[in-house]
């Protein structure tokens, strides 16, 4: 049907016979795909002003630019979702106008967006397949075929998920994890990657490294999109900066230095990534003893002190967020217990977490952290509803000034605060779930991912602020993937391992080989 | 771990998808049903009052049916009511204006009528993209009303019908109404679809997530038309055999069917959400409110009562359904802890 | 459709004007009973409207007895879905000046000025009585399908037969075993009986006092093992019941002309305007072509005697 | 430029300009024009004739449909409203009869059986979290079902006349009838809780997400708990009033009003995917239907026709909005792609 549509050549299979071939003029590669000053507004919001991108087969193509720059927009409209409003766009050495994602794939374009869609409904393994499904004659769809298939994606990219699982409540990780192995699956001639590894630790990230160096050399062409230099460098042969959603320059990754990079990501020279002040340590605020839960984690037990920020390191699906979770009062646990200034804390009560003086920055923004449809000024206010209410009435005015002071604080990126937050970039959107906790003045900051998906510029915002929060005594919990995060950031490493806490370090000791150690090595021999 | 063997997941895989079928808890409230009530009363299974239990599931079963796979597309069709009240008195007409037409051609006609009213619901749903339950709490009204000023008092009886289409509701074949035999065949036919066809697969992906299916290049919109139709189809279908079966059609005829119709689906274990369910319960739902009327007349149970138990029927139907998922969710965990 | 809302459309409020309500709009029987009404209206010089809900239920009447009251309508020829509920806008609509002629079906005494009455409310039961008894030889369980539980004509009549059944030796061996309500409603009536049938091993008869249960109950008969084998009779319209009857599902039946009833109610509006009568006991008036009738007990006047239907005359009549 | 632009649009839509061309205020014009017309138009509908009848019709649908805007924007439904109310008259009939209580006493306790009704369904569907679109299709019928059970086929009419006589009384020559004022109050009360409490807030919230309004101690459960009850306990209330109203008690009493009052209450531009909704739009949505109705049927308009009016309402109301968008849309990108193009030349170079 996309062949009618769509004016290229027909569908990812004839694609790849043609990859063979482009490999094979490699001598001066041609580009399999070029968008030249695309432009993309939302209502009043400039997306994409001039999104410009060119993909040449076999290589892997870096897009750096902050958040908001418009890196989501563009990847987007490579997909099909949204049409330009300007600009032209050559696949293959043709002109095309996607009207649906179906046109962008049956062009051979395939896509990993920023945040996992999955269907919750469909095992794992009809997830990855659906709409293609193994069939047999008569169309009829061989499961046990598709079920192998999937089984062995997972072995290539070294996952151990089950493809008759029903994806609902599969943890960001894992969802991410089978993303991926979708858009593999398709072996598509273009490959776009949005954040991928954002939720990803070390050793899903090399992996998924190798599967894609595989791909390039396979003649296929990539686009990657991260916050992380390291992988930026380690990874791609060029490199496309954006900014403000225009297009800024693209590099050879050989020629390029990371500081040049952010220079032209931010218009402007960034102070120190890091900027941990060690402040003075108070008395404990949070005391957590024997907590457990079957199957997530087992005999947790720690203390975090005033002004002191405890960093909770692991590998995904350690069991970390699950424990925050329990602690704020999600979740429930078996056994246990948790007390707030010595005071015992109810279990399953996050009203009482909060009035007690707990703020909890969940890892997934956009189910957790936000109500995506609410607009920025409802969303940062959130949490104060009680405070604002005078005789139990809100006054909709003092409401409002909050909501635009905090913004303010955390330069929130908005049109309006009357906007739908949906509508804000991710590092923005994370800024507004912080304000609204900020706005409490919590005693105790639980905070997971807190980077995950944000920009250098922001990253460093977000770390001065969590390092002036402890400076001014406040206890700070923080869940990280990012090994320099927890060196940089951290007065104690909590390291957790198959849902117990497996080592302990001071910000002295902490060293990253000890730390992925004590995260994995046990792991690593069961394997 | 990621040596799981193929022979063990293909073991735990059948398991699991048997204890996540929603529609064995169902089945056995109805067999039990229909065993309590014979032990009762001997004559609830003599021949005609078996037959009169298949006759009067049939058509509840097609509507049912229809209704399941709009439902798993995450949406709702209330004008059915409506619209097999459109249908039933378009057939009348036909016999009454073209008389001794082909009845094939009337059920052809109807299904098209159908169809057509569907896909006016379906449209609205897709191209306006607005919440179905309100276009066809909307559309349930303009049909009604379209029908109620056709016909005004005007009444079709099955003496104005050929003998031959009244005898599709009378005649069996090995033991089988007719008309029962055409619900069956429906039954099987759309829920092989949607086990075992790539179109019928991207229903359910489309109501676990809809934006997610429309972000990933699935034919949302055209799907979900397509399911309103085939919707709409089934409905006309029903219109006709219900002319065949009962005595008189008007203006009337139809009305209120609507929730019974969701509830016998919501029943037989399709969630409301869209996503989970299949066919085939929705269809043995639709034969467990019907039969249990039947029961209760049959048992002599006080007809003030009669209302009153199925909607207990109807309440612990769902809370079982919500039972079973719960522990299949529960004995995840506990596996996602072992593959962890 | 011929009597919607719309149907006669009488505008005028200080001149005469009469407004039917009958329980249903939409309704075969009810159809007849306005046709009459209508041309008894224009005789006695009134226009008239049709007002009334599409389904048959109290609270959907009242609406159109304040729209009557707020149009200055005279007359207010009402068939009550409910003898009570009504009342309350009744007496609104007198205070307004209207008289109220109940017709086919009665309200509370209070709040209507006379009720036009079919046929004597015992014949009616007896008839039904005497048939059954005739077609299952004077012995063995019977049943009756009504239509609302609440309908005040039906059990009146229902009333009147166990009495019958109670006092009357020829009766002795006829027993009442159930009473069932199909709500004047086709699918519902066709499934009671199935019910009856399959509960009631060795049922004989059924007595069906309304036009849609009886036709109802035949097609699911004339469909069944039971064809012949279980006696039916009733109310019901000759056009229904034609078919039944040639098959000979159902031997026999009775009504009575349901135009007649509106033709009288129709009359004994413009009385009761004209001041002629007060609709006391022992007040009479004309009624055009059907002569003078007679106002008895409390308030009630008859229209006349039912007649049966049989494969014998059932062609001579067509409504 | 991006600034620029914004800051242009989002003077035009300030919060203000936004109430006034919002959903809600639409239907309050439309609702304005055709009380307008009607009275022009329409021979005896400009009467205090009008007002009196007009109200009491509406007023059960008035107030089921307070109730029921806040459980949809919460995201639930309560189908069994009308059954709740048919049980309570039920109950109030069996216990007018028999109990000997006075009339208060028995009002007071039919009533509280609504409560309970809502309290059933609060029930189920928060504390066992089933889905309440199907779990009130079941109360739907076990209520009413009970209500047979209750009364079985009889009527109570013996009501004490001077109550049906206070319930139709109006306030003096307005036409107004007195029980308006607990009407009115009633109204205040959902109007305050939606619009101006904690409580309030949190509803729009978990009504786009539960899970995220969790993350922000809005106890969900809790808070959908106390919604079934006030639909219950209006309920109650409704089916109080219609006994009286109809000076009889019957099972039967508020058969099939729930629909009438889920399509007032989304005509009041109610999100049925919750979030969305606010009560002075309801309070509109509800009193077009009625109005309208009113004065087609005193314009000798086909009952039918009415049928089919409601239900075009029903459809424009919500396909109009996008249909409007579609077009606001098509509008603004011609303008933009000027002021794109004009700047995005310098980019293009780069390619
Ligand atoms: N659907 C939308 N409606 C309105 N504005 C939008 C929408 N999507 C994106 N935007 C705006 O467009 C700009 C670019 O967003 P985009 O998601 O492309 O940034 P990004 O580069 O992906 O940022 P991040 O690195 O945080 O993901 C942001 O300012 C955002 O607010
Ligand atoms: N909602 C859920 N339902 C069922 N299992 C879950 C759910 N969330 C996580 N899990 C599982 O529980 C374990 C802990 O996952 P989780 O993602 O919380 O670990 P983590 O250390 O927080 O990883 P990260 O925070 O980096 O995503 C993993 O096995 C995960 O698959
Ligand atoms: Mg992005
Ligand atoms: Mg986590």
């Amino acid at each position: 049907m996309a062949t009618r549509e769509v004016p290229t050549v027909p569908a990812a299979s004839s694609g790849s016979a043609q990859l063979s071939s482009a490999s094979g003029a490699s001598a001066q590669p041609q580009s399999v795909l070029t968008l030249t000053g695309a432009a993309k507004t939302f209502g009043p919001v400039v997306a994409l002003a001039d999104g410009t991108i060119d993909i040449r087969p076999g290589e892997i193509h870096a897009l750096v630019g902050e958040n908001g720059a418009g890196k989501s927009t563009l990847v987007k409209i490579l997909a099909g979702v949204h049409s330009p409003d300007a600009g032209e766009f050559v696949v293959g050495g043709e002109h095309v106008a996607f009207r649906s994602p179906a046109d962008s794939k049956a062009a051979g374009i395939s896509v990993i967006y920023q945040e996992p869609t999955l269907f919750p409904d469909l095992t794992v393994a009809e997830n990855i397949f659906i709409g293609r499904q193994p069939t047999g004659r008569g169309g009829i769809i061989n499961r046990r075929e598709m079920r192998r298939q999937a089984r062995e994606l997972f072995a290539t990219l070294g996952v151990p998920i089950d493809p008759d699982r029903i994806a609902e409540g599969l943890s960001i990780a894992d969802q991410q994890i089978i993303e991926i192995a979708k858009a593999i699956s398709l072996d598509a001639r273009v490959l776009v990657m949005d954040e991928p590894t954002a939720a990803l630790s070390g050793v899903e990230v090399e992996r998924l490294f190798t599967v894609a160096r595989g791909l390039r050399d396979k003649g296929a062409g990539i686009l990657f999109i991260s916050h992380r230099f390291e992988e930026v460098f380690a990874l791609c042969d060029r490199i496309t900066v954006m900014r403000d959603g225009r297009y800024v320059s693209v590099h050879d990754t050989a020629a390029a230095t990371v500081p040049g990079i952010v220079k032209e990501m931010v218009g402007r020279e960034l102070g120190a990534l890091f900027p941990k002040v060690v402040a003075p340590v108070g008395d404990t605020v949070l005391s957590v003893t024997g907590l457990s839960r079957l199957g997530v984690f087992t005999d947790i037990g720690f203390e975090v002190k005033a002004g002191e920020i405890v960093a909770l390191s692991g590998l995904v699906g350690a069991g970390r967020t699950e424990v925050a979770r329990a602690v704020f009062g999600i979740d429930k646990y078996d056994a246990g217990t948790v007390h707030l200034d010595g005071k015992p804390l109810p279990a399953r009560s996050p009203q009482a977490s909060i009035t007690a003086g707990i703020g909890f920055v969940p890892e997934d923004r956009r189910k957790q952290g936000l109500v995506m449809d609410l607009s920025v000024a409802r969303n940062a206010t959130l949490t104060l509803r009680k405070s604002l209410a005078r005789f139990g009435l809100i006054s909709g005015a003092r409401e409002r000034r909050l909501a635009e002071e905090w913004s303010a604080r955390l330069q929130v990126k908005t049109g309006s605060q009357d906007y739908a937050v949906s509508t804000l970039s991710g590092g923005n959107q994370q800024k507004v779930v912080l304000a609204k906790w900020l706005a409490t003045e919590p005693r105790l900051l639980i905070v997971d991912e807190p980077t995950r998906g944000i920009d250098v510029g922001t990253k460093a915002e977000v770390h001065r602020l969590l390092s002036d929060l402890a400076g001014r005594g406040i206890a700070i919990l923080m869940i990280s993937s990012e090994l320099p995060e927890v060196l940089g950031m951290a007065d104690r490493i909590l390291v957790m391992h198959e849902g117990r806490i497996s080592a302990e370090y001071s910000r002295e000791e902490a060293t990253a080989e000890l730390v992925m150690h004590a995260a994995t090595s046990a792991q690593e021999v069961a394997r | 771990m990621s040596t799981i063997t193929e022979e063990k997941t293909g073991a735990m895989h059948s398991v699991r998808s048997f204890l996540r079928a929603r529609e064995i808890p169902v089945a056995g409230a109805l067999v039990a049903l229909v065993i309590i009530t014979t032990i009762i009363n001997p004559r609830f299974l003599s021949p005609q009052s078996l037959k009169d239990l298949m006759l009067n599931a049939t058509i509840v079963i097609i509507l049912a049916v229809g209704q399941a796979l709009v439902i798993i597309t995450r949406n709702v069709d209330l004008s059915v009511g409506s619209i097999l009240g459109l249908v039933a008195f378009g057939t009348g007409t036909l016999f009454d204006v073209f008389a001794g037409i082909p009845i094939p051609l009337v059920f052809l006609a109807g299904m098209v009528f159908g169809g057509v009213l569907g896909a006016i619901n379906g449209l609205l749903v897709t191209a306006a993209k607005v919440p179905a339950l309100v276009i066809t709490l909307g559309t349930m009204y303009i049909y009604r009303g379209v029908l109620t000023s056709w016909a005004g008092s005007k009444q079709y009886f099955s003496g104005d019908n050929p003998r031959e289409f009244g005898a599709l509701s009378v005649d069996t074949v090995f033991g089988l109404p007719i008309i029962t035999l055409v619900a069956i065949a429906v039954v099987i036919a759309v829920g092989f679809f949607m086990r075992a066809v790539r179109s019928g697969r991207d229903l359910y992906a489309i109501g676990s997530d809809p934006d997610a299916a429309r972000l990933f290049g699935l034919a949302v919109s055209k799907r979900v038309l397509a399911a309103f139709v085939a919707n709409g189809a089934l409905v006309g279908l029903a219109g006709v055999l219900y002319t065949s079966r009962y005595n008189s059609v008007g203006a009337l005829t139809g009305s209120g069917l609507e929730l019974d119709v969701v509830a016998a689906v919501v029943v037989g274990g399709v969630a409301i959400s869209g996503g989970t369910g299949t066919v085939v319960g929705a269809a043995i739902g639709a034969v467990l409110l019907s039969t249990i009327t039947g029961a209760l007349t049959a048992t002599r149970v006080d007809k003030f009562w009669q209302q009153a138990i199925v909607g207990v029927l109807i309440l612990s139907a769902i809370i079982v359904d919500r039972i079973v998922s719960v522990r299949n969710a529960r004995k995840l965990r506990v596996s996602e802890a072992r593959d962890v | 459709g011929g009597d919607d809302g719309g149907g006669g459309g009488g505008e005028g409020g200080g001149d005469l004007t009469m407004a039917f309500l009958p329980k249903q709009l939409n309704n075969p029987y009810t159809d007849v009973v306005l046709g009459g009404g209508e041309d008894g209206a224009e005789e006695a010089g009134f226009t008239s409207s049709v007002l009334g809900p599409l389904e048959a239920s109290a609270s959907a009447q009242i609406p159109f007895i304040e729209q009557a009251t707020q149009e200055g309508t005279k007359v207010i020829v009402i068939a009550a879905n409910d003898p009570d509920a009504v009342g309350p806008s009744l007496s609104a609509a007198r205070e307004a000046g209207a008289k109220i002629v109940a017709f086919d079906s009665d309200t509370n005494p209070d709040y209507r000025d006379i009720f036009i009455s079919q046929v004597v409310a015992k014949d009616v039961a007896l008839i039904q009585l005497e048939i059954i008894s005739e077609q299952i030889g004077g012995a063995g369980d019977i049943a009756i399908l009504s239509a609302t539980a609440t309908a005040s004509n039906q059990n009146e009549w229902i009333k009147f037969m166990e009495e019958e059944l109670e006092s009357n030796a020829d009766y002795a061996d006829i027993n009442l075993v159930a009473k069932v309500y199909g709500d004047d409603d086709a699918d519902k009536s066709f499934q009671e009986t199935q019910g009856l049938l399959s509960s009631y091993p060795n049922l004989k008869g059924i007595i069906s006092p309304t036009t849609v249960g009886i036709a109802a109950a035949a097609k699911y008969l004339s469909t069944s093992d039971y064809k012949g084998k279980v006696a039916l009779t009733g109310l019901g319209l000759p056009n229904e019941m034609r078919e039944f009857v040639k098959d000979g599902t159902v031997v026999e039946f009775a009504l009575w002309d349901p135009a007649q009833l509106g033709y009288v109610a129709a009359f004994a509006g413009k009385a009761l305007v004209d001041g002629d009568i007060t609709g006391e006991e022992g007040d009479s008036f004309e009624a055009g072509e059907l002569g003078t009738i007679e106002v008895g007990e409390n308030g009630v006047a008859i229209v006349g005697p039912p007649t049966r239907f049989n494969a014998d005359n059932i062609d001579d009549y067509d409504f | 430029m991006s600034e620029t632009l914004t800051a242009s649009i989002v003077k035009s839509r300030s919060a203000i300009g936004k109430r006034l061309i919002g959903h809600d205020a639409v239907i309050i014009y439309v609702l304005i024009a055709v009380v307008i017309v009607s009275c022009l138009t329409v021979r005896y509908f400009a009467s205090t004739l009008t007002v009196g009848f007009l109200l009491i019709q509406v007023i059960p649908i008035l107030l089921l449909a307070l109730p029921m805007a806040l459980v949809i924007i919460s995201g639930e439904i309560d189908l069994s409203v009308a059954s709740i109310a048919g049980l309570t008259s039920a109950v109030m009939g069996v216990l007018w009869r028999d109990s000997g209580w006075d009339i208060v006493t028995v009002m007071v306790a039919s009533v509280f059986v609504g409560v309970v009704c809502g309290a059933f369904n609060g029930f189920l569907i928060t504390t066992l979290g089933l889905p309440s679109l199907a779990v009130t299709i079941g109360t739907l019928a076990l209520f009413r079902g009970l209500a047979l059970v209750v009364i079985g086929d009889q009527k109570v009419a013996n009501f004490p006349k001077e109550l049906n006589i206070f319930v139709l009384s109006k306030i003096g020559a307005t036409g107004i009838p007195v029980v308006m004022i607990f009407v009115i109050l009633i109204i205040a009360f959902f109007a305050i809780l939606l619009h101006f409490t904690p409580f309030g807030r949190g509803l729009y919230a978990l009504g786009y997400s539960t899970e995220a309004a969790s993350f922000v101690g809005i106890r969900v459960g809790h808070a959908k708990f106390w919604l079934f009850i006030a639909t219950g306990t209006v309920a109650g209330l409704v089916g109080v009033f219609l006994t009286l109203r109809l000076a009889s008690a019957g099972p039967d009493n508020g058969t099939g009003m729930e629909l009438s009052v889920i399509a007032a209450v989304l005509l009041g531009g109610v999100s049925i995917f919750g979030g969305k909704g606010s009560i002075p739009g309801v309070i509109g949505g509800v009193l077009l239907i009625g109005v309208l109705t009113y004065s087609l049927r005193l314009a000798k308009v086909p009952e039918t026709a009415l049928i089919i009016v409601t239900g075009s309402l029903l459809v424009i109301s919500v396909v109009a909005p996008s249909v409007t968008a579609w077009a606001k849309e098509r509008i603004r990108l011609s303008r933009v792609h000027k002021v794109v193009q004009g700047s995005s030349t310098l980019g293009s170079t780069h390619a």
